[in-house]
C-alpha cells in the first residue's frame, strides 16, 4: 500500500471523526433542517485550526447521507465568474438522479484579493439565494474580509481533540499496521502535534512505517514543527546567554522568522528586565534594531538585516545584567493579538476618516486627530446634531454606533 | 460641520490673509494662475483660499475643473501620477485652458516622490496648475519651490477669530458667555478650524457655553491618555504605559508622530526637574528621526517610554 | 562541476544527516513516502537527500518520475493551480504509483501560492508526493506544515566537511595546504556546496592552494588582515590603520561595502569588553547605511576608522 | 514671464560671458559645432547661449533644427535614446547638415544613463550635435567629457545684474526703490533668472518695490529684523529674542531653514570676537541638519538663541 | 577617441599585467580558452585583454567570433539569454570551435540573473566561452566563480601611466606642462582610460595643458587652493578661509561634496597632530553625510572650517 496513512485511515462516517461531539451534533441538526425546507441560515461556517478534521467531517457527512459533495478549494480559481460557474446552478437544484447536493467552499482563507477578485462577494450572493446546503471552512473566521459573509452563516467551531483522543487513534492505527508502539512514544507524537490530528498521523507514518516496533528513542529526534518550545528556548538564550555570540547564535540557528522573534523579545523584555536603567538600554537596542529593519525595507538592501539581528540579540544581551527577578514564563506577543483583534476597528476608523476628509478637505490621519475626537463628544451629547452630521458625512449605522461609543 | 458651513466660498468672502487674497484675485482677473505653494500653520485658510480661487476662476461648477488630493492619504507617488495623468490629460472647456490640482499635506511626501511630482508638474503644465499645501515649505524640495509662486499664510489675529466665533455663535443661536469665548480662543491656539470645532462641540451640550463647558468637552475630546501614559511610565510601570500607548496607536488610530508631538507639548507641563526636561526633549528629537527611519512605531515610542521610566527612577532618587 | 561530480547518488552514499537518511531509507523500503518538509541552512544536503530518495525509489531513470521547481522558476498562485496540478494529477507507471515533486525554497513562495498548494497536496496524494525544501520552515503556512513530515537538516560537523574537501582535493590532484584548507572551510560557513565551489575555484588557478589564493579568488580579504587593521585602529594608530585599509581595498580589489561586511564579522572575535562590541556594531551599521545611501566611500571608511580610534581610547580609559 | 521676454535672441545680444560668446560666434562662422558641455551655476546664461547659438546658426526658423530635453525629466535614458533616434534620423536641410540637441541638467543623469548617452552621441554624431547643460561638470562622466568642448559659465558681475534689472523695471514701468533693488540683487545671489523672477513677483503686488515688499514676497525676513533678534539675544534678553523669533516664524510665516540661512549670513557681519563666530557657526551647522531631519523649528532655533545669550555674556566678561 | 586609438590590438602590444598576459598567451597557443573572470579596478586593461585575446585567437576578422554585452546595460537576463542563444547556436568556423562572449559589468547583475547566466553558460559551453568582466569578483556568485578561471588585474604602476600619457601627448602634438601631467595622473587615480580621457579633454581647450586647465575642465578645485583654505582656517583666520570657500563654490562652480572630497585627501597631508586628524576626519564623514541628505552646503562647509579654526587654536596651545 502506498497510501499515506492520513488517507488510509480517513474516517468514512461522521462518528469516526475523533472529538468535537458538539460540533458534529450541530452540523447534523442543521442539515436535518433542510429536509423541512430552507432554514434561516443557508450556510454553515466551520472553523478551527489545521488538522482537526473539518474537511474530513464534511466528507464523512456527505457519505453518511448519500449526498453529492461539490467542492471548491484554494487550488481552484475562485474569481466571481469561477464561483458563479461552480455554484450558481448547483446551488439551485438537486442532481439528475435525485441525490441531494452539498456544496463545500473549503479553505476560504485562501481566497486572495488579486487572483480571486470578487470571489468572496460572489459566495455571499450564492448563499443568499441557495436552495441546497452550503458549508464553508476557514481557519480564522474573524478575518475582517469575512465580516459580511459571516452574517449569513451559522458558525460551528472545531476544537483540538485532547491528547488522550489522539493517542487512542494512534494506538488503533499502530495495531492495524502491526506495530508494537510504546505508549511513551505515541505520547511524544501526540504532544508535539498539539491537537493537529493530521500531523500526528503524518509523524507516526514518518517514524513507524516499515517497522514492527516503535520506541521512545525512535521519536525523540524527529524535527519539530514550528512550535512554542522552540521559541522559548531561543528567547532564553537571547536574554540570559553569558556571551554575545551565544545570543547571536541562538537567533541564527533558530528556525524562527526574525520579525516574529523581535515581537517575542519586545513582548517579554519588561517582565524580565526590571532595572529601569537597563530597561531603557535594552529598549534602545530594540529601537535601533527596528531602525535597521526600516532602512532595509526602504533601501531594499537586505544585507542591513544583519544589524537588525545583531541589535535584537547581542545588543539586548549586552545591555543588562541578566539578573532576573525569578522564574518568569514567556508570553505570546500581545501586540500581534491586539493588532488582529483591532483590525476591524482600525479599518472602520480609517474609513470614517476618509469620509470626513472628503467633506472637510483633510486627510484621514488628520481627521482621526482633529475631528473624530470632537465628533465623538458631539455624538454622545446631541442626538439631533448626530443624525445631521451622520447623514452629511455619509456614515453607515456601524460607524455611527462606533462614534457614539455603543460598540 | 460648522467648519464647512462657514467656510468662505469666494475670495471676496475671505477676510484674512489680505495680501494673499489680493494676489489671488489678480490671478483670477488675468485668467491665469502659476503653480503655487501655500505654506503656513494649520487652520489659517490655505485650503479655503485654494477652493475660493477655483470657485472665482471657473464659477459655480468649479468642481469639474478641480481635483483635490491628499498626499498622506495616497499610498505612493504612482497613485498621484496616475490620477494626475488622467485628470490633466483633457483640457478644461471654457476660457480658462487649465485645471487646478490641489495637493494637500505635500510636505509629507518623501523627496523621491517629490522629484517624481516635479516631473509630472512640468509635463502637464499646459493643462494643469498645481497648488501645493504644506505646513512647512522647507520640506518641499528646491526644484519644486523654484517652480512655484510662494504664499505664506500666517496666524489670524485674535480679534478676527473672536469675531468669527461670535458670528457663528449668533447665527446658530448658541448662548456664548464671555469666559467661554475666551476659553475657546485659547484652546483653539490660533487654528480657526479647531476653534470652530470646539465651539460646535461645546454647543452640542445644549447648555450655555461657559469656560467650564469648554474645558470639559475639550478634555473629553483630548483624552488625557498621553499625559497619563507619561505619568504611568514616570511612576515606573512600563508595562501599563506600553498598553496605553498601544491603545492610542491601535484604538484611536493616531499616527506615531502625532503622539510624539503631544508628548512633546506635555513635557513642559510635567512636574519634573528642568534638567530632565531638557534631556527628554533631546530624546524626543532623536525619536522623531527614528520614527521616520524605522518600521515599527510602537517599538520606537516604547523605547521613549523606557527613558521616562529611567527618568522617574532617578528623580525619585533625587537625581 | 565538482559539486555535481561528488554529489551522492543514492542514500547509501550519504554520510551525513544520519538519522534523516535512515528514515528516508525506510520510506524506500516501504515504497511509500509521506509529504515532507526538508528544512535547514543551505548546503546541508536537502536537495541531495531528495534526489537520492527519488533515485533509490525509482532506480536510474528516476528523472521521469520527478519534477523540480526552483526558486528561479515562476511559482505564483497561477502556476500552482495549473502546472503543479497537472503534474500531480497524472499517474506514474511502475511499482511506485506516485511521482515526487520537489519545491525548492518553498519558504519564498507567497502565502497565496502556499494556500493554493494545500489541497492539491491532499487531493492528488495518491499520484504525487511533495518534498518542500526550505531554509526556515516557519515561513511555511501551518496548514501545509500539518500535512508534512518535518525533517530538520543541521550544519555538517566541521570534520566531515574537512574530510570531504580533502578527499576531493586528493582525487582531483589539487595541492591543498593546511591554511588554504582552513580558509576554504571558514569561507564555506558550513555550507558544503559552497565549500566545494570555493575549492574548485581556488584550484583552477593552477597554483598550490594556500589561504592567500583562496581569499583572493573569492574576492575577500584575509580575515587576519581585517582584524589586524581593526586592532591597529583601536590601538590608536590611525594613519597605519588607514594604510592597511587602502591596501585591503586595492590588493584584494574589494568594494567598500564588502570590506565593511568583513569588519562586521570580525567584531565578535575582538578581545574587547562585550558592551563595546555592540557600540562598534553601531558604528559599522551607520557607515554601512551611509554607503548604501551613496556617501563617499573613502570618506566614510576613514571616518569609521577615526571612530574606532576614539572607541579604543575610551576602552583603554575603562569607559 | 519676464525672464523669457528679456532673454537675448542672438549671440550679439548677449553681453556677458564674453569669451564664451566669442568662441560660439566662431562656430557659427565655421558652420560647424562640436559636442559641447556648458557648465556653471544657475542663471548664468547657459541655456540662453545654446538657444542663441542655434538661432544664429539656422536663422529665425531655428526651432525646427533644435530639440530641448531635460535629462532628469524624462524617465530614464530610453526616452532620450528614442527621442534622439527619431529626431536625429532625418538630416537637417540647409547648409548646416546637423541638428542641435540641448540636454538640460545632464549632471543629474545616473552614470549608467550617461554611459548609454555616450553611445547614442557616438552613433548620431553626423546628424546631431549635443549641448549638455550642467551645474557641475565634475558630475559628467569622463568618456563624455572627452568628447565635448568644455565651456565654463561664471557668475555675472553685480553691475551687469543691476543694469539689467534697472532696464527691465523701467521698461515695465515698475517703481523700484534703491533698497528694493539692493534686496532683489542680494536675494538673487548672482542668478539672473532668479533675480528677474523676484522683480516680477515683487512688481505683481502693484506697490512701489521697496526692501520690505521684496523680502515679503520671497518669504524671507528683512535682514534688519534678523540682526535685531540676534543682537537682542547677545545683549542677554532671551525672552525678547525668542518673541522676535516667534514673530518671524508665526506672524511672518517664515520657514525655519530660511531664518537659519539668514542668521548664518548675518553672523559674519556681527561685531563679536571671531572665536565666538566660529562656535556659533558650528552650532548653526548642527541646527541646519536637525531642521532638515524634520525637527521642531521653534525648539531648535530657540536653542540656538540660547547660545547667543551665552556668547554675549562671555563677551561682556571680556571672553 | 584617444582611448580607442591607443588601445593595444594584440597581447604582444600589452605591456602591463604581465603574468595575466602570459597565461592568456598560453591559451592562444593551446587554441583553447576556459570561461574566465577578469576582475579588477576600472582602467586596468580588462576589456583590452579580452579583445586582444580574441584578436590573437581568431586573427583580424575576430569580430565575427566575438560578442560584447554589457550586463547592466541590457534589460535583464532575458536579453543575455536570447542573444547568447542566437550567437552561440552556430559553431565558429576555423580551427577554434567556439566563440567568445564578453560580459561587461557582470558584478552588477542581480544574483537571480547570475543564476540564470550560470545555466546559460552550462548549456552553451561547447560553442561559446564567457569572459566575465567585473570590478569586484566577490560579487559574482560561487557557482559561476567555480566554473571560471580567475584573473585579477591590478592598478598600473605610475611610471607606466606617465609614459603612456607622455607618448600620446607627443603623438597628438599636445603641449603638456609638468604640473599639468602631474594633475592628470593624480586625477586619473590609476585608471588609465580615465587618465587618457582627461588628457584629451584638457587638450581640447587648445591651450597648453597646465594644472589649472586640467582641474578646471574636470570641474575640480586646484588642490593648492583647497590646502590654502584649510591652512588659513588652521591659522585662525576664519573670515578669510570662508571667503576662499565661497570663491571655490561660486567662482569655480564646484559642488560642495566635491570640495569635501578634496579636503579629505588633503587632511592626511597636513602637518597637524594625529589626534586632530582623527577628529577632523570624523567631522568630514558627518559633513559628507549631511550634504548627501540635502543640507545647506555653505552652512555645513563653514561649520567644518570652524572646526579647523578650533583645531588650530588647540594645536598652538600645544593641545
Amino acid at each position: 500500500m502506498h497510501l499515506p496513512w492520513t488517507l488510509k485511515y480517513k474516517p468514512k462516517t461522521l462518528s469516526e471523526v475523533i472529538g468535537n461531539e458538539k460540533a458534529k451534533e450541530k452540523i447534523l441538526q442543521w442539515i436535518k433542517e433542510w429536509s423541512r425546507g430552507v432554514p434561516e441560515k443557508r450556510a454553515l461556517l466551520i472553523y478551527g485550526p489545521p488538522g482537526v478534521g473539518k474537511t474530513v467531517a464534511v466528507e464523512a457527512l456527505a457519505n453518511d447521507l448519500n449526498m453529492e459533495l461539490v467542492q471548491s478549494n484554494a487550488s481552484d480559481y475562485r474569481t466571481a465568474e469561477a464561483i458563479q460557474r461552480f455554484a450558481g446552478r448547483s446551488s439551485q437544484y438537486g442532481t439528475l438522479f435525485g441525490r441531494k447536493r452539498l456544496i463545500l467552499f473549503d479553505e476560504i482563507d485562501g481566497i486572495t484579493g488579486s487572483a480571486d477578485r470578487g470571489g468572496l462577494r460572489e459566495i455571499t450572493k450564492v448563499i443568499r439565494r441557495a436552495r441546497t446546503p452550503i458549508i464553508l471552512i476557514a481557519n480564522d473566521p474573524y478575518d475582517p474580509r469575512f465580516s459580511t459573509l459571516r452574517k449569513f452563516c451559522e458558525l460551528v467551531e472545531f476544537k483540538k481533540p485532547t491528547m488522550t483522543q489522539i493517542i487512542k487513534l494512534l494506538t488503533r492505527i499502530c495495531s492495524l499496521e502491526g506495530i508494537r508502539a510504546e505508549r511513551d512514544a505515541l505520547k511524544v507524537i501526540a504532544e508535539r502535534a498539539e491537537g493537529d490530528v493530521r500531523s500526528a498521523i503524518n509523524d507516526l507514518q514518518a517514524l513507524a512505517q516499515g517497522k514492527d516496533k516503535l520506541t521512545f528513542e525512535d521519536v525523540a529526534w524527529l524535527g519539530r514543527r514550528d512550535r512554542k518550545e522552540v521559541i522559548f528556548n531561543v528567547l532564553r538564550r537571547i536574554l540570559y546567554s553569558r556571551s554575545l555570540t551565544g545570543a547571536l547564535r541562538a537567533a541564527n540557528e533558530a528556525d524562527v522568522d526574525p520579525d516574529m522573534l523581535l515581537e517575542w523579545i519586545y513582548e517579554n523584555i519588561p517582565y524580565h528586565v526590571k532595572n529601569p536603567k537597563e530597561l531603557a538600554a535594552v529598549m534602545e537596542m530594540l529601537a535601533l534594531a527596528d531602525v535597521y529593519r526600516g532602512r532595509a525595507t526602504a533601501s531594499q538592501d537586505w544585507s542591513l538585516m544583519r544589524y537588525y539581528i545583531d541589535f535584537m540579540t547581542a545588543g539586548v544581551s549586552a545591555s543588562w545584567s541578566k539578573k532576573s527577578p525569578g522564574w518568569t514564563p514567556f508570553k505570546f506577543p500581545s501586540r500581534i493579538m491586539t493588532m488582529s483583534k483591532s483590525k476591524e476597528e482600525r479599518e472602520m476608523l480609517r474609513e470614517i476618516g476618509l469620509r470626513i476628509g472628503r467633506r472637510c478637505h483633510i486627510s484621514a490621519d488628520k481627521a482621526a486627530k482633529d475631528v473624530i475626537p470632537f465628533l465623538k463628544v458631539i455624538f454622545q451629547n446631541n442626538p439631533e446634531m448626530k443624525d445631521g452630521l451622520a447623514r452629511w458625512f455619509g456614515l453607515n449605522e456601524d460607524m455611527v454606533k462606533f462614534l457614539s461609543g455603543e460598540k | 460641520m460648522w467648519t464647512e458651513k462657514y467656510r468662505p466660498r469666494s475670495l471676496d468672502e475671505m477676510v484674512d490673509q489680505e495680501e494673499i487674497v489680493n494676489r489671488l484675485k489678480s490671478f483670477v482677473k488675468a485668467r491665469n494662475v502659476p503653480h503655487c505653494i501655500f505654506a503656513g500653520p494649520p487652520g489659517t485658510g490655505k485650503t479655503t483660499a485654494a477652493l475660493c480661487l477655483a470657485h472665482d476662476l471657473y464659477g459655480p461648477g468649479y468642481q469639474e475643473h478641480l481635483m483635490e488630493l491628499n498626499a498622506s492619504d495616497e499610498r505612493g507617488i504612482n497613485v498621484v501620477r496616475e490620477t494626475v495623468k488622467t485628470f490633466a490629460r483633457t483640457r478644461s472647456i471654457g476660457d480658462v485652458p487649465f485645471k487646478i490640482l490641489i495637493l494637500d499635506e505635500a510636505d509629507n511626501m518623501t523627496s523621491d516622490a517629490q522629484q517624481a511630482l516635479r516631473r509630472t508638474m512640468e509635463r502637464y503644465t499646459e493643462t494643469a496648475r498645481f497648488i501645493l499645501i504644506a505646513n512647512y515649505s522647507g520640506r518641499i524640495i528646491e526644484p519644486i519651490q523654484s517652480r512655484c509662486a510662494p504664499f505664506r499664510f500666517t496666524y489670524l489675529p485674535e480679534e478676527h477669530i473672536r469675531k468669527r466665533i461670535e458670528y457663528i455663535a449668533e447665527n446658530e443661536g448658541v448662548v456664548l458667555l464671555e469666559d467661554g469665548l475666551k476659553a475657546i480662543i485659547e484652546l483653539g491656539g490660533g487654528d480657526l478650524r479647531r476653534t470652530i470645532n470646539i465651539l460646535q462641540t461645546a454647543a452640542s451640550t445644549g447648555k450655555p457655553v461657559d469656560a467650564e463647558t469648554v474645558y470639559s468637552v475639550v478634555g473629553k475630546a483630548n483624552p488625557k491618555d498621553v499625559r497619563e501614559m507619561m505619568i504611568t511610565a514616570l511612576n515606573g510601570d512600563f508595562i501599563n504605559a506600553r498598553n496605553k500607548l498601544r491603545e492610542l496607536l491601535l484604538k484611536y488610530g493616531l499616527a506615531g508622530s502625532d503622539i510624539l508631538g503631544q508628548i512633546h507639548s506635555e513635557v513642559f507641563r510635567l512636574n519634573i526637574p528642568e534638567r530632565w526636561k531638557v534631556k527628554i526633549i533631546e530624546i524626543i528629537g532623536e525619536t522623531d528621526y527614528r520614527l521616520l527611519q524605522g518600521s515599527n512605531e510602537e517599538i520606537q515610542l516604547s523605547a521613549l517610554l523606557a527613558k521616562f521610566v529611567e527618568a522617574g527612577e532617578e528623580i525619585r532618587k533625587g537625581g
